[in-house]
């Protein structure tokens, strides 16, 4: 029994793309911790050690409630990541998922704000207003490039704009708080659910919006992995010409990719204000989530699962970071660098690639691998 | 583990301790009082803005020794409030702000009389000659309105006394939307100075270097805020102070003297000192510190009851007798 | 009398592949010498050795006697060897001057002396009869003006080893016997040339020597009047060659595929590239379209297949018009398209074979089930093509389309195409950069379609397979078809005639 | 305003002043993507170049050392090569390793806001660099007195503008009247044409990247010094900005100049209007104005990009082996 696992391992190490996909990546993440630890090192050598340490442990620090914390920070980012990759895999760099967050945002909270009579439904209809104004934003770059051959990279850092600064007017127009200078507070009803009470104590605030992003993973991947539509939306990412060949509608494609990505930041934009105590403000700045997303996806290899591991690891060194504050005096840009630097390793994955299939095919005894 | 005790803590809104406004100000009365009684302090940052991310980050500082935590700005209000409770050996000073749920006996709420600072300004910009007047705030939050509002009493006032018309008119009279810096917001500044602008008084903490730096392209001045910023850029005029320093000194002061004024709103105006401009007038010409004093100790005496509103903007014009008002309602609370 | 190249037990490996094996050749002064193999024997490598393209693994070069290292092609220049490569290594959008002096600019003071390049290259032009405009974009010219600018780019560098790698494959017989002549000249001013061709006949016209490869090996050098044809073909594929495929006639039944005028633009200049095209193709016939690359093949076949839009006349499919079909609907209704570039349009390189094997088909009800993939009767599928058509490859139905050989990506390509049965078989040079026995294999495939009574259009360069293959020929010149012909009653110089536009008659299809 | 034309002495200058950092940025974009390297790193570059410019620029103020207008040359200068040098991270990963462009670039895009708050913050206790002067010119000598031209372009200026439009001219002709341009550019159409010509495709791309993060810098210094007194870790979106301007310039630098005049025209209409008679009273949202510029250029875009033209070889990592 043993021995079979041992050599279903080593087929995976020696046959699956993943094996060393993975391997390069935790290379990367490697790489992008020592170069953290030796800017500490040089800044505060007595801190260093204990600033790493502080990094990689904080998610636990406060037991269930900053485990829980770090799940739910990770939860705009994984969804935003996904959003990216998803779009990434079709061959769309959709650098416009602060937009679509943003309007989706808004119109999460305008209906969390309004329609008080759904009852139970409210905060589940909410996310829903979100997914489709995200999308309605991000089909546009979708359009405008299936039918106007616009680069859709212009097109989203446009809209990007476009999207914070109308988002500020809309509130201002139909949700806004004098007092607060900002957004008014959704009804308890639309705020999603706790989980607290399932999986932590009640000092976290976790919520349905992991259960949510689960749910995105999932969908995703059986979308990219499973079936006809995957199929195509693949197809024409990897090569426009060979899918007009085979009949696949190339345009249509590419706006349902972009209207997707755009649906996915919109939820990441309800998750972030369906909550208590967080307001949507009117200053006109583009959310940094959006931004996030793109480094998290490309952590993740545009794989929804790889995303849904990265955004957890990102999540979990802003916990850290922000121990950090009390373990060390290391101001909390030390975690943006390091996670800089592991996307940047991450960019080296090829090179690692080889070099680890290199070093697979020396450890590996070709006997246990029984090539079929 | 092992980490070091900090016994006096702040925790920043958004934006950083090197704000160069309010933030800057709160946490370097921090350190001055700190240093000058060698008690341990730290700052802190919540991972996000929200009411549960305020929670944490107070909750990290009292895990790290605090025991008394310093919260500048009105977004607090919440999470102190359930901090408050959920801590009650623990010691809370709200700044600009009341807690929701109202003062526990473990807080002080400070309050600053921002209208009375605005006055000041207006008033001292006049006195020097401005006659068409301009005010860019970053967003409209209490504090920002009502600097607005004793900014545009404060002018009127003086010019009365001079028997001077001034131009204040509404589409001088914005908020921004951003509380930082941008070629927007300095190109915006520069089209009002192009169009005639005298001054502007720019209530917008980061966003205001870009008022100066149109201010020095136009080669006129602007007001600065919270904090004396005259050493940012010599386009400043004077700033609207309000005195965060002695503020926290107060509480710190009580609160380390076993007489913490727990429970308690200190609102902190011209009758104490709270608010001001900086007393060097060197880049006046026609006002002086013996004008700006006689002025002070009327507002402070209350002989001039600064209006806070618009509301008591309108009734402070008809009962001093002012007239010309061009800014709306609508324009001061959009 | 020194050599003026000596390369010595040359050896060089690719991944999976050992291109050169111990090979050595000789290059006399004023020689013209021929390098003959079959395709994937070695020849461009040897001579991208010899260019400095490819770093050696093993052997040496002299230069006049003398060793040297070729580490790039600057040391190539220098030594005075050039090289016009079988895939031209041009830059489309650039002028044919810029593409002429790249790399080996004069300029003034940094500056790029333009002017003078000018002259030098138009004074070079007239010398050899080298007609072009300096001016034009490469996009712009024909396929035998590009390759006068690649001949102009080695004389600009006056180099006097000159490297022919397949020039002839591009050129009607016309053009060729010019080119021929033009290397005579060369070799007159004391020029060496190298003649890389498959073509014997060519080898006999003009080369004195003629060194022969096989499956990377050197097989030998011969004097080329000493032997026969025979004796160098068999050299070349290692047995006797039997110079033609067993084939019946043909029995046409009715029109499955009919044009009427059709015109198409090309995308760019908005200019029409296939003007007033007419044929009908009738079930049980190979019905060949000859033609020099560039005169519009490409474009009616994408015409015809709907990668392009008809801009003007009419298609007919089983007698309904399809002029505005949509590329799936022309796909289901019956048209299978071996496409010109496989790399482009045949694969999605980066697909596992498997589902390369499925790329029409995805949708179709045998794979999929309410949008969810049957994955193991995709395999199967996989698998009986791959079995039927003999393609080899590392994974099997896994293997990355990528890492397969163009033979093998091409067998697939087919695989899939003729297993769609569909009645009508596009096949645009189905067997370009193929091996004999591959392209044996397609050929003979071929006309078992037609045998087996489905209607099969095949374009194509090489006349002698235009020859072998087809039932009846047209040609096509400058977006026009300029003759209909009986391959029984014409021979490949009078199609050169038509193909390179100096004859055209009205054609009634 | 009294009249038209102290409109266009109010506006020119402005205008100027944003197409400038915006032109030489997206042209530094163009160095880079013309040899084929896809470059988003530009917002990134532009940070570090401020970044380390402003310090340097910073303590020369201080110390009073230089001419005013000196202290601005040498940060431009100070930008231009922190730039280059990050820049060629970016090379190392996307040509060496044969990187994914796009991950590389946005790694420096995270990397040097976070490193320029922390290092500035460890060593000056503040995120925020002031300059602590102003390098605005008031009026030019002499020029400042012709008619007309004297007030649209020698008053109230900056020295970088003056320099960032003599780049321009220089990098223009250096892209197509010399040796090394018609290589940079030959390198992202037909990288094996080029190979096969002797040109080295590895250094050539090299230079590009490089030149792309020198102009980026140097891009990042203008910025600072043209719309603020300070630096706070960030040039707000300009380079992403300027990316599209590259793009909506289609590659090529007349496009790119007057994709960045279109672009800067709508953007200081879009925020000067208060100051601008007629518009002023009208009573339309700020935010109205604030998008203008954004969507004006989306709907160009829709009518500019039906055949657009990228470089053709562009995001390939060079392999001589592939054929
Ligand atoms: N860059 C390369 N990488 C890997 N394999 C290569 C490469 N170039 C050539 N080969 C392989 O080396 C062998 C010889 O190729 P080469 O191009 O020299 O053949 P050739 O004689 O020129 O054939 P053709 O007549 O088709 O030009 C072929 O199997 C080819 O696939
Ligand atoms: N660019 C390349 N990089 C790496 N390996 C290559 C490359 N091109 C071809 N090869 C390998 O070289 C071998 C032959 O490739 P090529 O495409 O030349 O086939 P070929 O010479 O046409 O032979 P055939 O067409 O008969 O299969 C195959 O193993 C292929 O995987
Ligand atoms: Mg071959
Ligand atoms: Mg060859």
């Amino acid at each position: 029994m043993k021995k079979w696992s041992m050599q279903g391992f080593f087929k995976w190490l020696n046959n699956s793309e993943s094996s060393t996909k993975v391997i390069s990546s935790i290379i990367a993440i490697l790489g992008g911790l020592l170069v953290g630890f030796l800017v500490m090192l040089a800044i505060d050598p007595s801190k260093a050690g204990i600033g790493l340490w502080t990094i990689l442990t904080g998610t636990f620090r406060d037991g269930t409630r900053s485990f829980g914390q770090t799940i739910h920070y990770s939860v705009p980012i994984i969804l935003t990541g996904i959003s990216v990759a998803f779009a990434f895999r079709t061959g769309l760099f959709n650098i416009g998922a602060t937009g679509q967050l943003t309007m989706g945002a808004f119109a999460a909270v305008y209906v969390g704000i309004n329609w008080t009579f759904l009852g139970p439904l409210h905060w589940i209809v909410a996310v829903i207003a979100g997914a489709l104004v995200g999308a309605l934003w991000g089909s546009i770059p979708g359009l405008l490039k299936a039918y106007r051959n616009v680069n859709e990279v212009v097109a989203s850092i446009m809209l990007n704009y476009i999207g914070s600064f109308l988002s500020i007017l809309l509130i201002k127009t139909y949700i806004y708080n004098q007092e607060l200078a900002r957004a008014l507070s959704p009804a308890a009803s639309a705020y999603l659910p706790r989980l607290s009470q399932l999986i932590t104590t009640h000092r976290s605030s976790l919520n349905f919006g992991f259960i949510i992003a689960l749910i995105v993973v999932a969908v995703t991947h059986i979308i990219l992995n499973k079936t006809t539509f995957g199929y195509q939306l693949k197809s024409v990412g990897f090569n426009r010409d060979a899918s007009r060949y085979a009949g696949i509608n190339e345009k249509r494609n590419i706006i349902l990719a972009m209207t997707i990505s755009g649906a996915i930041a919109g939820i990441a934009g309800a998750t972030m204000y369906l909550v208590p105590g967080r307001l949507m403000t009117i200053e006109s700045s583009l959310l940094q989530e959006g931004f996030t997303g793109i480094a998290i996806s490309l952590l993740g290899l545009s794989s929804p699962i790889g995303v849904l591991f990265a955004g957890l690891f990102y999540g979990a060194l802003e916990m850290g970071g922000f121990y950090l504050q009390v373990t060390t005096r290391f101001v909390p840009q030390i975690i943006e660098i390091i996670i800089a630097v592991i996307i940047y390793f991450s960019a080296l994955a090829l090179f690692f690639q080889k070099y680890v299939q290199f070093v697979i095919n020396k450890v590996v005894p070709e006997s246990e691998v029984g090539h079929e | 583990g092992g980490a070091d005790t900090f016994e006096i803590a702040m925790i920043t809104d958004y934006g950083d301790i090197d704000d160069e406004s309010f933030n800057q100000g709160t946490w370097e009365g921090i350190v001055e009082w700190a240093e000058a009684n060698d008690k341990t302090y730290a700052y802190y940052r919540p991972s996000e803005v929200s009411d549960a991310a305020y929670l944490e980050s107070i909750e990290l500082a009292i895990s790290a020794g605090a025991r008394i935590v310093i919260t500048p700005g009105f977004l607090f209000s919440a999470a102190v409030g359930e901090a408050q409770t959920l801590h009650p050996d623990v010691s809370f000073v709200l700044i600009d702000a009341v807690p929701n749920g109202g003062v526990g006996e473990n807080t002080v709420s400070v309050l600053f009389a921002e209208h009375e600072s605005g006055f000041l300004a207006g008033y001292a910009a006049v006195r020097n000659g401005a006659r068409r007047l301009g005010f860019m705030g970053g967003i409209a939050v209490p504090a920002v309105v009502r600097f607005g509002v004793g900014y545009i009493a404060g002018a009127y006032y003086a010019a009365d006394e001079l028997g001077v018309n001034i131009s204040f008119p509404a589409n001088r009279y914005v908020y921004l939307g951003t509380f930082g810096p941008s070629d927007e917001v300095r190109t915006r500044a520069l089209s009002w100075y192009q169009d005639g602008s005298d001054i502007i008084f720019a209530a917008a903490g980061g966003a205001g270097t870009s008022v100066m730096s149109a201010a020095e392209a136009a080669n006129k001045f602007m007001v600065g805020v919270d904090v004396d910023q005259s050493y940012l850029s010599t386009s400043v005029l004077t700033s609207a102070m309000k005195d965060l320093g002695s503020a926290v000194a107060t509480a710190l002061d009580g609160f380390f003297g076993d007489s913490f004024p727990g429970g308690q709103t200190l609102t902190l105006g011209a009758n104490n000192n709270g608010v001001a401009l900086p007393n060097d007038f060197s880049r006046f010409v026609d006002f002086t510190t013996v004008d700006y004093n006689t002025l002070y100790s009327r507002v402070a005496s209350g002989a001039i009851d600064v209006p806070a509103s618009h509301a008591e903007l309108v009734s402070f014009f008809s009962a001093q007798g002012l007239t010309g008002l061009d800014i709306g309602a609508s324009d001061i609370q959009p | 009398m020194i050599p003026v190249i000596e390369m010595r037990n040359i050896t060089k490996t690719f991944p999976g592949i050992k291109a050169n094996d111990n090979v050595s050749l000789e290059l006399r002064p004023g020689e013209i010498h021929a390098l003959l193999g079959e395709n994937g024997a070695g020849k461009s490598t040897l001579m991208s050795v010899l260019f400095g393209l490819y770093p050696l693994d093993e052997g040496s070069i002299l230069v006049h006697g003398e060793e040297v290292e070729i580490k790039n092609p600057n040391d190539a220049n220098k030594l005075g060897i050039g090289m016009v490569h079988q895939h031209f290594k041009l830059l489309d959008n650039f002028s044919v001057l810029e593409n002429i002096i790249l790399g080996f600019e004069d300029t003034h003071r940094g500056f790029l002396k333009y002017d003078e390049a000018h002259q030098k290259v138009i004074a070079l032009s007239e010398k050899y009869k080298l007609k072009v405009d300096p001016d034009a974009l490469i996009r712009n010219i024909s396929v035998g003006q590009q390759q006068r600018v690649e001949i102009l780019k080695m004389l600009y560098r006056d180099a006097d080893i000159l490297i022919f790698d397949e020039p002839t494959a591009v050129l009607t017989p016309q053009e060729i016997d010019e080119l021929l002549n033009i290397m005579r000249n060369l070799t007159e001013e004391g020029k060496s040339i190298i003649l890389i061709t498959h073509k014997l006949k060519e080898i006999r016209m003009i080369a004195d020597r003629c060194t022969i490869l096989r499956k990377g090996k050197g097989i030998g050098t011969v004097t080329v009047k000493d032997v026969t044809n025979e004796k160098l073909a068999e050299m070349m594929v290692g047995r006797k060659v039997i110079f033609n495929v067993d084939k019946g006639p043909s029995k046409p039944k009715e029109i499955v595929l009919e044009a009427e005028g059709l015109t198409v633009f090309d995308s760019l200049t908005r200019q029409s590239v296939v003007k007033d095209v007419s044929f009908k193709l009738r079930e049980g016939e190979i019905l060949t379209i000859a033609g020099i690359e560039g005169n519009g093949q490409t474009e009616l076949v994408y015409g015809l297949t709907g990668l392009k839009p008809i801009a003007s006349g009419k298609l007919l499919l089983h007698g309904e018009d399809a002029t505005t079909w949509s590329i799936k609907k022309r796909n289901e209704e019956g048209i299978a398209h071996i496409p010109e570039d496989r790399q482009k349009y045949g694969l999605v390189l980066d697909f596992s074979l498997e589902n390369n094997m499925i790329l029409q088909q995805y949708n179709d009800s045998r794979f999929h089930h309410r949008g969810f993939f049957k994955f193991d009767a995709i395999r199967d599928y996989a698998e009986r093509i791959i079995e039927k058509y003999d393609v080899r490859s590392g994974k099997g139905p896994l293997t990355y389309a990528r890492s397969m050989s163009g033979g093998n990506q091409q067998k697939a390509i087919l695989g899939r195409e003729i297993e769609r049965q569909t009645n009508i078989v596009i096949a645009v040079q189905p067997t370009r950069g193929l091996d004999v026995g591959a392209i044996e294999f397609i050929h003979n495939t071929l006309i078992k379609l037609r045998d087996e009574g489905k209607a099969v259009l095949l374009i194509s360069l090489e006349l002698d397979e235009v020859m072998t293959l087809s039932d009846r020929i047209l040609v096509m010149y400058e977006g026009e078809l300029v003759g209909a012909f009986d391959p029984k009653k014409t021979d490949e110089y009078e199609l050169g005639l038509y193909m390179s536009g100096s004859k055209k008659t009205e054609v009634l299809s | 305003m009294s009249s038209f034309l102290d409109l266009m002495y109010f506006l020119v200058p402005l205008v100027i002043a944003s197409i400038v950092p915006l032109a030489i940025v997206a042209l530094g974009g163009l160095f880079s993507e013309s040899t084929g390297v896809i470059n988003i790193a530009l917002e990134g570059i532009m940070v570090m170049g401020a970044f380390v410019g402003i310090v340097v620029m910073r303590l020369l103020v201080i110390n009073e050392v230089f001419p005013l207008q000196m202290i601005a040359f040498i940060g431009l200068f100070i930008g231009a090569i922190s730039g280059g040098l990050y820049a060629t991270l970016h090379a190392f990963a996307s040509i060496n390793m044969k990187a994914n462009q796009i991950i590389s670039a946005t790694a420096l895009n995270l990397f040097a806001p976070a490193l320029s708050i922390f290092t500035a913050r460890f060593y000056f206790g503040t995120s925020n660099l002031n300059i602590g002067a102003n390098f605005l010119i008031r009026e030019v000598p002499l020029l400042s007195s012709i008619p007309v031209i004297g007030p649209l372009l020698f008053t109230d200026a900056f020295l970088s503008t003056y320099i960032g439009v003599f780049i321009f001219a220089v990098a223009i002709t250096l892209l197509y009247k010399t040796k090394l341009g018609l290589r940079l550019r030959s390198v992202g159409e037909n990288p094996h044409a080029a190979d096969s010509l002797g040109i080295n495709i590895y250094k050539i791309r090299y230079i590009g990247v490089i030149i792309s993060g020198m102009l980026a810098g140097m891009g990042g210094v203008i910025f600072v010094l043209s719309f603020a007194t300070r630096f706070s870790g960030t040039v707000s979106g300009f380079g992403f900005l300027a990316l599209a301007v590259m793009i909506f310039g289609q590659w090529k630098p007349k496009g790119i100049l007057l994709a960045a005049l279109f672009f800067a025209a709508v953007r200081v209409l879009a925020n000067a209007y208060s100051g601008i008679p007629g518009l002023q009273n009208l009573t339309i949202p700020s935010e109205i104005y604030s998008m203008l510029p954004y969507v004006a250029t989306l709907v160009a875009l829709a009518f500019a990009s039906k055949n657009s033209r990228a470089p053709k070889a562009i995001g390939e990592p060079y392999d001589p082996g592939k054929r």
